[in-house]
């Protein structure tokens, strides 16, 4: 019961965060970089509903547009980690054989690769590039998404079901896209669901360590890095990105367990 | 049985090595395409000043020359000396930073072992209860909370608002390592009290509980002796994993918290473009992360007398 | 069952293990006001504590505890005052300086210090295989310039010489009235040559001679420990010749970077020293505590720079609005905050005496309308077809606050649309060494109390100029009329003409002079703030306050 | 003396009532039994009133351990009881016995007496039958076969000796011998002991060889009650009857086409990779013809479903040759002609149809790749859904939406979609209920007599091969080690492994 009310308010939630940080630029009350310098920091008021930073900026606004970035973020890298883990999951599942071991080796290994260090080691070289960003996220997370999908891949492919799509003479690839990747579908949206708040968390460690979105643009985690700075002078600044990044996470994160829970028990597979 | 062991030990050991020297390809390359050397600095350096500077740190070899020089030399143990901080080799300075992180480590992984454990098992009593929803809600709240929030807001609670424990430093005040080892413990407390609890649940739904039942054994012990071993499996897969995040959290705390650990260096490193330390501290890594999935695996075959059959 | 009962063992430890850590808070900076133990908040780990590879002012902090110059500087007016020499004499013409060294002075192992290790620590300052980056400080010694640039392998031809075990005399390629302040430089410290030696090559970067027990030292102190990226420990020098008159047993540095948690370890009395100020607890510390707030002028300049190599800076009148566009008093004290001052020159005013011309602040005041006019003249009325213009940084929270508030005042005041670039520092420094870039966040601090020292970058040939902004009168200035002024207010005459010719060429857009900013414990005294933000160790002392006046 | 009286058992879970108000009595060195399909209750009633299942709710006028213990008000004294007194064996060999430790330390785990723990479970093991018992006490459950798993079960049920034993289908998963085994075992020890058995089973023969008395169970009800002669030889009850019905009866032989459609000779097919590649088929030589079933015979492993997929062109054959009508069959180049001819019925209806397909898209697949057929495809759905009698307001509906039996009459309506010549149907009855079961054999008769279908039977329960086979092969370690007409191996088995197999069959006695 709770976890109904729980989910459809997680749903609600998230829908709301996300209209309101994709409408950003219509909805927001001030314009997110402009400056109020003798206004300077402010507390919660009715002018500024979340306050404003040192340089007189409304949160708010600041808020709303660094969470379209921020949602960008978590949805073009997990776009990149999912084309790159299904394709690369589901040739190697139904492929099989010396392929697949071949294919799972190369995601072991780069499994093993310490690939925080990489991303941080490129942020630094590279910096400030958008779309070297998602490129890197998406490169570590699509190893997951990758071993989920062949596992399901590998023993959808050993189920009676598809041995019967193959007595009755279906290609391979009429197998694989009309039988197995259907039923793979599952998992792929509750690990998809999973995945963007991982990403985004993973944007916002490396906008706090400083070498994710770059000024003037920010992001929740760019926010929170600065609102960290000053936190003791005026905690809104941490308190409310902070607020918003956790809420969002948490909404992602709650729906796909519910997702995850629902399916695996409606699956006709599962406990019956 | 034991050489199928040591076979397979053999085998891992092998594709490591093959990784580590990826690794090192990969990191030599990254590192020597930044734009920036180890010796620009704000006042102009003289030509003269960067070409012996160069040549003493063989920097104006080309560039796989150096790279085969390094392998050689890290073969041998020698990491070579920091360019940062000229005086000392790239392995005291790991050596220095090593203790502090792998305290912190050490301590949040027991911390979180511990309550992630616990608290796992509690929800997995009796899922729906409100225990359950209490503990399950956290761990979610946990997940959510990366470090470097968490971190902030108990320093804002218990080091500026309470002044109960030092805000920062590793060893150097009475309780400073109580906010650090909370901070980086939390999420992985939280993933493994629902890992532990989804393995309890799953276990707990197995025939064999049932036939511990009409053993006429109390639920504690059913679950202390039956169902928790079969149900940490899946936390111990997560653990080796895990220890990759370990480090990468311990970037975040270690900054947070000023701490004089290896993760801090790392980044010093990355931005002073001290060659040598980079490398070592990312092979470093590297070697840590597979012995820590090594070890995992060790411990999952020790813990499922399937694993093993299936080894030999 | 044994894995439950190893997971109970492995939690009591843990809990054992982190609340055995846990004892009642402690005040170390209180316990050290007692022991004469002063804690130095000093930034950042040094990169090494050899004075001839170390260039930060982190390490300069410490190797000023650990040796000694010839001549020091008065902490509060800066003027030159007898150290490793007692006394000196200085020729006519300016040009010969002879030192009469302290038959007490001592190394920390007891040696005496001789003449001898003054040329052979100068020797080693011009070895290129250290990579000195202050070598240049020894140019104005004759013959060292052509010794480094190796057009002769002869040291004996560098104006270096030991009279006796306790004289040197030192000749200069021309007359310097700066030379006696360069003596309290790390470059010029001696050396003591055989404790070097024993660690290998002297002039080998990677030597440990100045691992703690293998550092030899002249100064007030003496190293005692040093812990990577915790802290390093110097202790009172008992061989020092004024070692009586050291009122400190112990200094502890604390590289601590971030000055957030710096200033909360003040705050929670662990320091007696701050290397620096939040801006957002400046405010605080005016209001509640403004004793232990130490707010100076530092002989700094703030500024970016133009490159003039760009077709849309290549104006002068386009860089004149822009620098015209930007109300520097409100930076100063809306961003800032800390009692820095609006700058108009290159130079600090009262450097050494000297002021920038008087007119600047009149031609690079804040007056939008004729920003704008300027900017129209130059054929962008109203900003239109000027390209945008980036403004590159290094990536720090306090160069990004003032680059938001200039590109804001820009964008309010001419229509120009400037983005923000940052960049981390190496990769900043590539980029503005190569050209790279259209303007630049930049600052100078002086080494020492000198006009020259800031205008000489802007010479066409400096690796500091970076503009493509080259004058030729200003170089003839610098490099030819003025090392043959014969009075200080002459000297100061052609400066003002130089920086003139500077401020109306227009490579940089000067933003503000520089602010030293510390917090300091009640207990600290001897503590005067100066130009150079350089304490003298050996005339601090701590005073324990009184047990009532703590709250 | 009743060692256990129970009176008006109610079980609940979630304020749903699933039985209701059964009554029953078990006495020393007597064996009680439950008989039911599933779904009936019969496990829930039993683990309810032992409290094994959590969040279920039971009730009883009376449920009295030995005169004494009044099961259901006192949890904590029936706990003490299940540790002494009363003995559970559970249903499935495979998982009831916990993977992570070994036997003997299950075994003794609950142990109360007075023997060293090693010393009593290796004398358990070798009373249960386990050879080289002292040698087997450091197993893993995963070391030892099925049979020999829920021996160690039973083992563990008998250490702190009970008075009392239940049995939840403790043969059900087990190979006909290996049944046989463990039904004498407990008899035997019911003999030796004097133990009280209560025995759950939805096999009518395993009832009819232990029990004295038997209950028959349906929706949560005891329906009928009586010895098993009594009950078996002139059902009273309707449901009773319809169950004695339902079971296998032989039916008359059909004439084959004399020219065999499918031969197969010598046929040799491995598994596996590398070292542990193993022939699983080894010198095979067997015929199907038209309008004829072949039963397939043989223990779990001998190899029979790889046959059966070896043979349809689905796995590759190391040696030997497979022809089929009259060309040759290669695995990696089977003609859509052959891959139509030759389709399989598997065990599972559940998992053999992709939960994402309604049984209209199920059906309509094959069809749109094969047929050749001018009407249109929702009439020749319609048709063939009418030919496996599947009602057509199923159609709509997903493989979890359907009850066991429509399942698998969709699934042979698949296999029958392509227009196959020979349908191998692997276990294709085993998982459904008796009733169910008869239904299908039906079905599938009715085809091979209008289709004129050749079928390869597989499986493993010898009364429904009996039934529907006009030849049987028998199958052990992947040889045919006999084949012959039905009747006459049957009457006759001459092989010692068919010998033994057929001697291990129970019958109903009727």
């Amino acid at each position: 019961m709770t976890g109904k009310l729980a989910t459809s308010a997680a749903l609600w939630l998230l829908a709301t965060i996300t209209a309101v940080c994709l409408l950003a630029p219509w909805l927001a009350p001030y314009d997110p970089s402009a400056q109020n310098l003798l206004l300077g920091a402010q507390p919660p008021s009715l002018q500024h509903w979340l306050g404003t930073d040192s340089f007189g900026r409304d949160l708010l606004s600041r808020l709303l547009h660094g969470g379209r970035l921020s949602m960008l973020i978590g949805l073009c890298a997990t776009a990149v980690a999912l084309l790159l883990g299904v394709s690369w999951g589901a040739t190697a599942g139904f492929v099989g054989g010396r392929t697949d071991a071949l294919m799972m080796r190369v995601v072991d290994a780069l499994y093993a690769l310490p690939f925080v260090m990489f991303v941080v080691l490129l942020m630094v070289v590279f910096g400030r590039s958008l779309a070297l960003l998602f490129i890197a996220i998406g490169a570590v997370e699509w190893l997951t998404m990758a071993r989920i999908v062949r596992a399901q891949v590998r023993a959808l492919k050993q189920s009676e079901f598809v041995e019967a799509a193959r007595c009755i003479g279906l290609s391979n690839r009429q197998i694989l896209w009309r039988h197995v990747l259907p039923n793979c579908s599952g998992p792929i949206i509750v690990y998809t669901t999973l995945t963007i708040p991982s990403v985004m968390l993973l944007e916002a460690f490396l906008s706090f360590l400083g070498l994710g979105v770059q000024p003037p643009q920010s992001s929740w985690g760019a926010l929170i890095s600065q609102g960290v700075e000053t936190m003791e002078e005026y905690p809104w600044l941490l308190l409310y990105p902070a607020a918003a990044l956790t809420t969002t996470l948490l909404c992602l994160n709650l729906l796909g367990d519910q997702l995850r829970d629902w399916l695996e028990n409606s699956s006709p597979g599962g406990a019956a | 049985m034991n050489s199928a062991l040591l076979r397979m030990i053999a085998g891992r050991l092998a594709s490591a090595a093959l990784l580590l020297l990826l690794v090192a390809a990969v990191t030599f390359a990254l590192i020597h395409a930044a734009p920036g050397g180890p010796f620009a600095s704000d006042r102009a350096v003289s030509a003269e000043v960067e070409a012996a500077l160069n040549a003493q740190y063989r920097l104006d070899q080309p560039l796989p020359a150096q790279f085969f020089a390094y392998l050689g030399q890290a073969l041998q143990g020698n990491f070579g000396p920091s360019y940062r901080y000229p005086g000392r080799t790239v392995s005291e300075l790991i050596i220095a930073g090593l203790p502090a992180t792998l305290e912190l480590a050490c301590y949040a992984l027991l911390l979180a072992l511990l309550i992630g454990i616990v608290a796992g098992s509690l929800a997995a009593r009796r899922p729906g209860s409100a225990a359950d929803q209490l503990s399950m809600g956290l761990a979610l709240l946990g997940i959510c909370l990366p470090a470097f929030v968490l971190g902030p807001l108990l320093v804002l609670v218990f080091g500026v608002y309470l002044e109960w424990l030092p805000v920062s430093g590793w060893g150097e005040l009475a309780g400073d390592k109580w906010l650090p080892t909370v901070t980086l413990a939390a999420g992985y407390c939280a993933y493994i009290a629902r890992l532990t609890r989804a393995g309890l649940c799953q276990q707990l739904s197995q025939p064999y509980i049932i036939t511990a039942r009409s053993k006429g054994l109390s639920e504690l012990a059913i679950i202390v002796h039956h169902a928790l071993r079969g149900a940490l499996l899946p936390v111990v897969a997560y653990l080796g994993p895990a220890c990759a995040g370990l480090i990468a959290g311990s970037f975040v705390v270690e900054t947070i918290f000023q701490i004089p650990g290896i993760g801090r260096f790392y980044i010093q490193a990355a931005f002073n473009r001290d060659y040598t330390l980079i490398m070592a501290l990312t092979l470093f890594f590297a070697a840590l992360i597979i012995f820590f999935n090594l070890l995992a695996d060790l411990v999952a075959l020790w813990l499922d007398p399937r694993q093993r059959e299936a080894l030999s | 069952m044994l894995l439950y009962r190893a997971q109970r063992c492995a939690a009591v430890l843990a809990i054992v293990a982190l609340l055995g850590a846990c004892s009642p808070a402690e005040r170390r900076a209180d316990l050290g006001s007692e022991q004469g133990v002063l804690h130095w908040g000093n930034a950042s780990e040094p990169q090494s504590l050899d004075p001839h590879i170390a260039n930060g002012v982190p390490e300069q902090k410490i190797l000023s505890a650990l040796f000694e110059g010839l001549v020091g500087k008065d902490p509060q007016t800066l003027a030159p005052i007898p150290a490793g020499a007692s006394h000196w004499q200085v020729s006519d013409d300016g040009l010969r300086y002879r030192f009469f060294l302290r038959p007490q002075a001592r190394w920390s192992n007891g040696d005496a210090v001789t003449a001898e290790d003054y040329r052979w620590a100068w020797w080693r300052a011009l070895q290129p295989q250290l990579g000195n980056p202050f070598a240049t400080l020894l140019f104005v010694i004759a013959g060292a310039q052509q010794y480094w640039q190796q057009q002769h392998g002869d040291f004996d031809q560098v104006g270096i010489r030991v009279l006796d075990r306790l004289t040197l005399e030192v000749e200069l390629a021309h007359p310097s009235e700066h030379f006696l302040q360069l003596l309290d430089m790390p470059t010029l410290y001696p050396l003591h040559r055989a404790s070097i030696e024993r660690h290998g090559n002297p002039s080998a970067r990677a030597s440990r001679w100045t691992h703690p027990g293998n550092l030899v030292s002249n100064g007030p102190f003496r190293l005692r420990q040093w812990q990577i990226n915790r802290r390093i420990t110097v202790e009172k020098n008992p061989h020092y010749w004024e070692a009586q008159s050291v009122a400190l047993n112990q200094i502890v540095f604390y590289p601590t970077e971030n000055i957030t948690t710096e200033e909360r370890l003040f705050r929670a009395g662990q320091l007696h020293y701050s290397y620096d100020v939040p801006v957002d607890k400046l405010r605080y510390y005016q209001r509640y505590h403004p004793e232990q707030l130490s707010l100076a002028p530092y002989l700094g300049s703030y500024f970016y720079r133009f490159n003039t190599r760009r077709p849309e800076l290549a104006d002068a009148r386009v860089r004149r609005a822009l620098a015209m566009a930007i109300d520097r008093q409100l930076i100063t004290e809306q961003v800032l905050r800390a009692g820095q001052l609006p700058a108009f020159a290159m130079t600090p005013p009262n450097t050494a005496g000297y002021y920038p011309p008087a007119t600047a602040p009149q031609q690079l005041r804040f007056d939008p309308a004729a920003a704008r006019a300027l900017l129209a003249a130059a054929g962008y009325p109203n900003g239109e077809g000027l390209p945008s213009l980036e403004i590159l940084y290094n990536t720090q929270e306090e160069h990004r606050k003032v680059a938001v508030a200039i590109q804001q005042m820009w964008k309010q005041h001419l229509n120009v649309d400037a983005t923000l670039h940052n960049q981390e520092w190496k990769v900043y420094l590539d980029t503005e060494r190569r050209g790279d870039y259209q303007i630049a966040r930049a600052s100078w601090i002086g080494d020492y109390v000198d006009a020259r020292n800031f205008l000489e970058i802007w010479l066409c040939a400096s690796d500091n100029n970076r503009t493509g902004w080259c004058d030729p009168e200003f170089d003839r200035i610098l490099l030819e009329a003025l090392p043959r002024a014969n009075s200080t207010a002459q000297r100061h005459q052609l400066l003002q003409q130089a920086e003139q010719r500077l401020l109306d060429g227009l490579p940089l857009l000067p933003i503000y002079t520089y602010t030293s900013k510390h917090l300091i414990h009640p207990d600290l005294r001897g503590y005067s703030a100066n130009l150079l933000n350089q304490p003298l160790f050996k005339r601090l002392w701590l005073q324990p306050h009184n047990e009532l006046g703590d709250e | 003396m009743s060692l256990l009286a129970v009176e008006k058992l109610c079980v609940s879970i979630a304020g749903q009532p699933l039985v209701h108000g059964i009554s029953m009595s078990v006495e020393r060195g007597r064996c009680t039994a439950i008989i039911g399909e599933s779904g009936s209750g019969k496990s829930l009633s039993l683990s309810a009133l032992l409290g094994l299942a959590p969040g279920v709710v039971a009730t009883a006028q009376r449920a009295c351990f030995d005169q004494r213990v009044e099961l259901l008000a006192n949890p904590e004294a029936r706990r003490a009881l299940l540790a002494r007194q009363i003995g559970w064996v559970s249903q499935e060999p495979m998982s009831a016995l916990n993977p992570f430790k070994t036997v003997a330390a299950q075994i003794t785990e609950a142990y109360r007496g007075a023997q060293p723990p090693r010393q009593r479970a290796a004398q358990l093991l070798a009373e249960v039958g386990i050879r080289d018992p002292q040698q087997r006490l450091d197993d893993y459950p995963h070391q030892f076969s099925g049979g020999m798993r829920q021996r160690v079960a039973i083992a563990m049920a008998l250490v702190n000796d009970p008075a009392l034993l239940i049995c939840d289908e403790p043969t059900t998963a087990l190979d006909v011998t290996v049944q046989a085994q463990i039904l004498a075992l407990l008899r035997q020890l019911q003999q030796q002991r004097g133990l009280g058995l209560i025995l759950v089973s939805h096999d009518l023969a395993v009832v009819a060889a232990v029990a004295d008395r038997v209950h028959v169970m349906r929706n949560g009800e005891f329906v009928d009650s009586g010895t098993p002669a009594q009950l078996f030889g002139e059902p009273a009850h309707p449901y009773t009857a319809s169950l004695v019905a339902a079971l296998p009866q032989p039916q008359q032989r059909r004439t084959a086409a004399p020219t065999p459609l499918l031969c197969a000779t010598q046929l040799q097919v491995w598994r596996g990779s590398g070292r542990r590649a193993r022939a699983v088929v080894d010198g095979v030589t067997l015929s199907v013809a038209r309008g004829e079933i072949v039963g397939l015979v043989g223990e779990s492993g001998s190899g029979k479903s790889t046959l059966g997929r070896a043979l349809l062109g689905l796995l590759p054959v190391a040696a030997g040759t497979i022809q089929f009508a009259g060309q040759r069959l290669e695995a990696n180049a089977v003609t859509a002609a052959q891959r139509a001819a030759l389709q399989l019925v598997f065990q599972d209806p559940l998992a053999s149809l992709n939960p994402r397909y309604s049984v209209y898209q199920t059906l309509a697949e094959p069809l749109q790749l094969h047929s050749r057929q001018p009407q249109p495809l929702a009439q020749q759905v319609r048709r063939l859904a009418a030919d496996v009698e599947l009602p057509e307001r199923l159609l709509q509906r997903r493989p979890s939406q359907l009850s066991g039996g429509q399942r698998q009459r969709a699934a042979i309506a698949r296999a029958l979609a392509c227009q196959p010549q020979l349908l191998v149907a692997d276990e294709a009855v085993s998982a459904l209920d008796l009733s169910v079961q008869a239904d299908i054999l039906r079905l599938l008769q009715k085809l091979v007599r209008e289709q004129q279908l050749a079928v390869l039977f597989i499986s493993h329960d010898l009364a429904v091969v009996r039934a529907i086979a006009d030849r049987v092969a028998v199958m052990c370690d992947g040889q045919l080690v006999e084949q012959g007409d039905t009747a006459t191996l049957w009457n006759a088995p001459r092989h010692p492994y068919s010998q033994k197999l057929l001697g291990a069959v129970l019958s109903v006695p009727s």
